[in-house]
């Protein structure tokens, strides 16, 4: 057992400190610093995905031959740790992360060669269609149906907690392609382009005051039948693939850490009265501190286990509802620390088209919305009761 | 001993609940929110024909002379209906300091006004440096000509925008720098306000105040003000304790609505155990944050280390409470609990401003601790 | 609204406390407070009780009819507190609190007029018999039978957690007098004679070290059918009626005040270091009083409305889950107080019969065995979590 | 960066769970508990003849040289079994100081003599005016003749009666009042040992010195031991912390069996999700205990700032986990949880002088917070 990096490890995290240096313009990261919302603009990532994809690191997770970089878990771990240092903007997820490991898995040869190039540049925007409005936690219940009607589908219904979906020109979604008595089954794993007509969007406002999702609705939209991944009926068990691939929490604990350093560069400065010298938030900030350590190594036991070719497992539900409760605990200390000044509202969205000088120092502005839409985290993805759910049968057996 | 309320108290408990359900709508409170000062006239002014502005202000000055008590009755309802009326700025804090620190022709001068609803006030007190510290603060009096002069930067001036007249605290050199408080004119020459809406409704700003002269009779009283201070934060500490009361109810009779409504998996939410005995849980939050900020009001007018125990212990105690409430009303909620397309997302917000106002709950706790001689 | 006390309410003050400090020996104070079990010694009450009984202070809440005081709800706060302030024993509830007021209620006038004012005197140590093995919080399940013989039922089965079974001479226990449908029915309310042939005890130490509770077997104890108290069959409804009567509160607050400011005295001493000056300490002093605080006015708020003839209802529930808690949190302050004394184990049982030098001083050998045994306070009279699910269904309608 | 244990590891986990799971019953738990040392003598040999005692010293003075991470795979599975014989008082403390502090010649002395099971060690360093301050020592040590003098009174020392020698701390007058050690005979004239059954298993001892005389020599090394007690205590915290993890997964493990056989109004208490949700949150602690238990195993021999915090860390964070975890073990076993009837009350009461030892959370999550400059 180790936690230090060998020589090669050591000069790869030299490279990507130094490509980072070379290509995250400043704007970037201001807006990246300036985002309260869980995910990042695609306006703020966009000169930085092309960068990387130019460099062939869009999608470290993809094997080779679509496009993926070939680290192992080692040089993963620091490429996310030299991104959460200098605080790059993460990829979107749903092309790289949710979509693509789809289209690679059971999409055809057509559709990898078409979408999976698209997804590494940046071309597409993609949303994901699978809660719905009384579905919650609760997927299998969803309603949108898909008609086949010659080589299309006829889509009617409704989509919600759409990320993106304003910004989006493609929408990989789950609908109902039939009735069965098992509501699993009979659901088809479609893509849908958002400029099709029959598409309106309806904006929903985050508790923080931030536009990032909204709701969908489809009104006799025709999707080619070709735009269909895998087989009719079995979209429910891509869909879980899927949502695994969402669950397995990847390397969070870096991110995480840069967040308790901003609050602590908060706390020890006169932007908060000097907020580290109350000892509960001194005390706070070393609870999260080694609740960080903590995943870490809960994070790296897994990498590790990965790299000796073993599955990790329903320990992606257990990562999941850490990486949820560490972050709401951050921005809540994040509101504790700045005091007063979080009883100010900021209105202008987004924050970093703010130019005017605020009422408390612009790098406190996100502080209190990033609290408000961190509540979604114990939500979205499954909510913690259906993690401890999950965790409790296939980890416990009970 | 005894805790049931008097007839008066009940009265004005049914008429204040009435208020809140019939009036005070979501709708009526998007409306305030639009409004250039955050809050409606109208409604102001209905609360002066009801008694209301009246009610904690003595009878020697056009008020009902009525307690803290009777004041945790209208705070809880408020609380029930996110009322954004200038309410604790202006009778609790503004009416409350000049009742405690002005002369008798200041009284005169003010209050029954303040009974009437012509005067609003707020006050300034809060300085960035000084966290929840009362007794910090760095802004500066000085004699000037036949007057004062008066220079620093407060932060978090609830509603003041809206104010009259802003009771500004600050340290006066030349009486070995003693702490007073001065009414200033928020429009008086050298006053700087940049204000904002306020988390969870309302609104607040900060002051910049540079050079502004203000006359001699501006300031309250001459003794030194911190024990006055002291004495009109615990009575606010008892009236946000009590609004946070009803705010807390209101989130949990919500919640349980949506949780025996809502279905997933086939069965009501509340047909979760684990929701369910968090359910009682928040029902338990409620019960001992009302029992406690009873307390603190009833308390209210003790000597100062009991008041100051009850306050604080109330604020810490019910922060906590609220912030649990709070957080599992969102929860319970799913998705729709962190969007603006249900109102759980204000109440979460004010209980959340209410966390902030006059420090945390570990800042009263420890403020609790140290009254008790620890 | 008034926390006041009238000038009647001042007087009868001044008589308790005038009262307790004529009557209470110093000796039964020293047990008292050496006592690390949840019920005090009958040998430890005797002396106390009697001078109780002589001034017909025996048994607050009994009609004055049958003994009781006729206090007001005021006078029994006060009566309360000042014997909380006074480290003064409680009186054993099971027979002025639990057996007593079934009696009361549903007893033969014969029943009546033999045991009350036993009870009164001390002249009957009582004990209960409501839990067996594997029946925990779920009392309907119980197997112990009582089989009808003459005038006669004979007993055969087992209870268990029995308080004090070793100094009773007396037991009240629900019995299955016959086999029915709903395991409710069935059950009768029966009066044991512990010295009756067949009655066998074997001693439970607890988790502290204590021999607090029993389990005892019934082998053909033949029980009078006149110690049956109330219908035969209808034993359930009186237990739950008791059991109602458990979970009534009443009145802790006082005693768990009187129990911070002895850990609070502890932390403030050389003893132990001065743990006071260690602000997680104090900071949690003032955590549990103002917890303190919010349930002595609970309590204060049903004592008023019970004077004004309202039904307290499900907030004993309430009540007893804020009770256990706080009394936890208070014995595990007083653990983190006494810091590396904790370590040590007094062997010897009861304490207060040490007669040698002990490791530590005095004052604190009942620290740590209060907390170890005080993790009964969520278990026993129906677990936290049974109380959940009563309060749900009682208060919330869920 | 490898977090997957060597062979050597993975064959010492096993011989060390066997051992437990084959030899350490609760039978022999009892056996211990009356013997007069609170341990079995055989089984000392037994540890001895397997290595384990030669564990971690180095291989120069007939150890194994093996490192704190070896050393934490001995003490979880010392954890499942409630082993009460003095690991950590001989090995890790004992030896531990001898090998940070002492010449040469004094390791040549005493480490072979711990390999082989023939020396028993404790570490007499915590007063009770102290609390967890390693630095605050009030005894004395005064040249004297042709050695040492020593007073001075000593709580908390870890199966001190078994000991042959006891290391003692203490402050040197004529050395500007710098921290040393002390090797001292426990029947040494004027040394008063009162000993005790220790909560949770094995015994313990306060220690009064009263003009207690050494030989010159009996003083470990020369330099300021501060140093040398804080580095040796870190590990010490690790070991302990990797202890407290077997402990827990043990709980964890019975907890499970138990409310998935045992029924209640019918159903098994698993079958309830208030505690199946309880047994996740049980078995999250667990495994965020293993993480940073390894972690601060594998930072024993960093930099004094990055092993303190890893040390400090782990033992606060394992210090709730563990509270919870033995607190819920306990009330999911109901009325058998808290009598001695079942085994859960000694692997609480082992976690419990497991938070006791050392500081507890509060305390050390204080240190992490001054390690890290706050």
């Amino acid at each position: 057992m180790d936690l230090t990096f060998s020589a090669e490890e050591r000069a790869f995290e030299r490279d990507v400190r130094e490509f980072i240096a070379a290509h995250l313009p400043a704007e970037t990261k201001r807006a990246q610093s300036l985002t309260p919302s869980v995910f990042s603009d695609p306006e703020v990532i966009v000169a930085w995905q092309k960068a990387l994809n130019a460099k062939g690191w869009v999608a470290p997770g993809w094997p080779t031959q679509y496009g993926g970089p070939g680290w192992t878990p080692a040089q993963r771990w620091i490429f996310e740790t030299q991104c959460a240092l200098a605080g790059v903007p993460s990829i979107s997820p749903m092309g790289t992360k949710m979509v693509g490991p789809v289209i690679i898995g059971f999409g055809t040869d057509a559709q990898k060669n078409y979408y999976l190039p698209r997804i590494l540049a940046g071309d597409d925007v993609w949303c994901q269609g699978y809660s719905e409005p009384g579905s919650g936690s609760d997927l299998s219940s969803l309603k949108t149906r898909a008609v086949r009607d010659g080589d299309h589908y006829v889509v009617n219904g409704t989509k919600i907690w759409t990320t993106h979906a304003h910004h989006a020109n493609r929408m990989f979604a789950l609908v109902r392609t039939s009735e069965e008595p098992r509501q699993q089954e009979g659901i088809s794993f479609i893509l849908i382009d958002m400029k099709s007509p029959g598409v309106t969007i309806r904006p929903i406002l985050t508790i923080g005051g931030d536009h990032e999702v909204n709701q969908v609705f489809f009104d006799d939209v025709r999707v080619p039948v070709s735009d269909r991944v895998g087989e009719e009926g079995k979209g429910w068990t891509y869909g879980k693939y899927l949502l695994e691939f969402e669950r397995g929490g990847g390397i969070a604990s870096a991110r995480l850490r840069e967040a308790l350093k901003t609050v602590a560069a908060f706390a020890d400065s006169d932007m908060t009265g000097h907020a580290i010298d109350d000892p509960d938030v001194s005390l706070r900030l070393s609870e999260v501190e080694v609740d960080i350590d903590a995943l870490e190594m809960a994070e790296l036991r897994v990498l590790s286990a990965m790299q000796t070719g073993q599955n990790p497992g329903a320990v992606s539900s257990m990562l999941k509802l850490r990486v949820s409760e560490i972050h709401q605990a951050i921005t809540r200390l994040g509101v504790d620390v700045i005091g007063n000044d979080g009883l100010v509202v900021e209105p202008m969205r987004p924050l970093y088209t703010l130019n005017h000088e605020p009422v408390i120092p612009e790098a406190l502005l996100p502080v209190v919305p990033k609290h408000l839409n961190g509540r979604a985290y114990t939500i979205f993805g499954g909510a913690s009761e259906i993690q401890r759910d999950i965790i409790g049968k296939l980890v416990l057996g009970i | 001993m005894d805790l049931t309320p008097s007839d008066e108290q009940r009265l004005l408990r049914d008429s204040a609940e009435r208020f809140i359900a019939e009036t005070y709508t979501t709708k009526l409170r998007e409306k305030n929110a639009a409004e250039p000062l955050g809050f409606s006239a109208a409604i102001w002014k209905q609360f002066a024909d009801l008694g209301w502005l009246a009610l904690p202000i003595a009878e020697d000055y056009g008020g009902l002379g009525g307690g803290a008590v009777d004041v945790g009755i209208l705070m809880e309802s408020f609380g029930k209906g996110l009322v954004s009326e200038p309410y604790l700025a202006t009778v609790v804090l503004g009416a409350g300091l000049v009742a405690e620190a002005g002369s008798d022709a200041q009284k005169q001068e003010l209050l029954p006004k303040v009974a009437d609803g012509s005067m609003l006030l707020a006050f300034a007190h809060a300085e960035r440096a000084a966290r929840s510290d009362l007794a910090r603060v760095e802004t500066t009096a000085t004699r000037s000509g036949d007057g004062w002069r008066l220079d620093g930067a407060k932060i978090a001036v609830l509603d003041g925008r809206a104010a009259h007249r802003i009771i500004v605290s600050a340290r006066v050199k030349d009486e070995d720098n003693k702490l007073a408080l001065f009414l200033v004119a928020p429009d008086a020459e050298g006053v700087t306000l940049r204000d904002y809406p306020r988390l969870g409704g309302g609104q607040g700003c900060n002051l910049t105040l540079a050079d502004v002269k203000t006359s001699i009779d501006a300031r309250l009283g001459s003794a030194d003000a911190l024990p006055m201070i002291e004495a009109v934060t615990d009575r606010a500490l008892a009236a946000l304790s009590a609004e946070a009361v009803g705010i807390m109810q209101t989130l949990l009779d919500k919640t349980l609505d949506y949780t025996k409504i809502r279905k997933q998996f086939g069965r009501p939410l509340s047909s979760n155990q684990v929701i369910r005995h968090r359910l009682v849980d928040m029902s338990v939050a409620c019960d001992e944050a009302r029992s406690i900020a009873l307390r603190a009001a009833m308390m209210a007018d003790d000597g100062s280390v009991a008041r100051g125990r009850a306050a604080s212990g109330a604020k810490a105690k019910i922060g906590k409470g609220a912030r649990f409430v709070a957080e599992q009303a969102v929860q319970c909620h799913g998705a729709m609990g962190v969007t603006e397309e249900l109102d759980i997302g204000a109440y979460f917000k004010r209980l959340l401003a209410f966390e902030t106002l006059f420090g945390g709950s570990s800042h009263h706790y420890r403020r609790h601790a140290m009254l008790s001689g620890r």
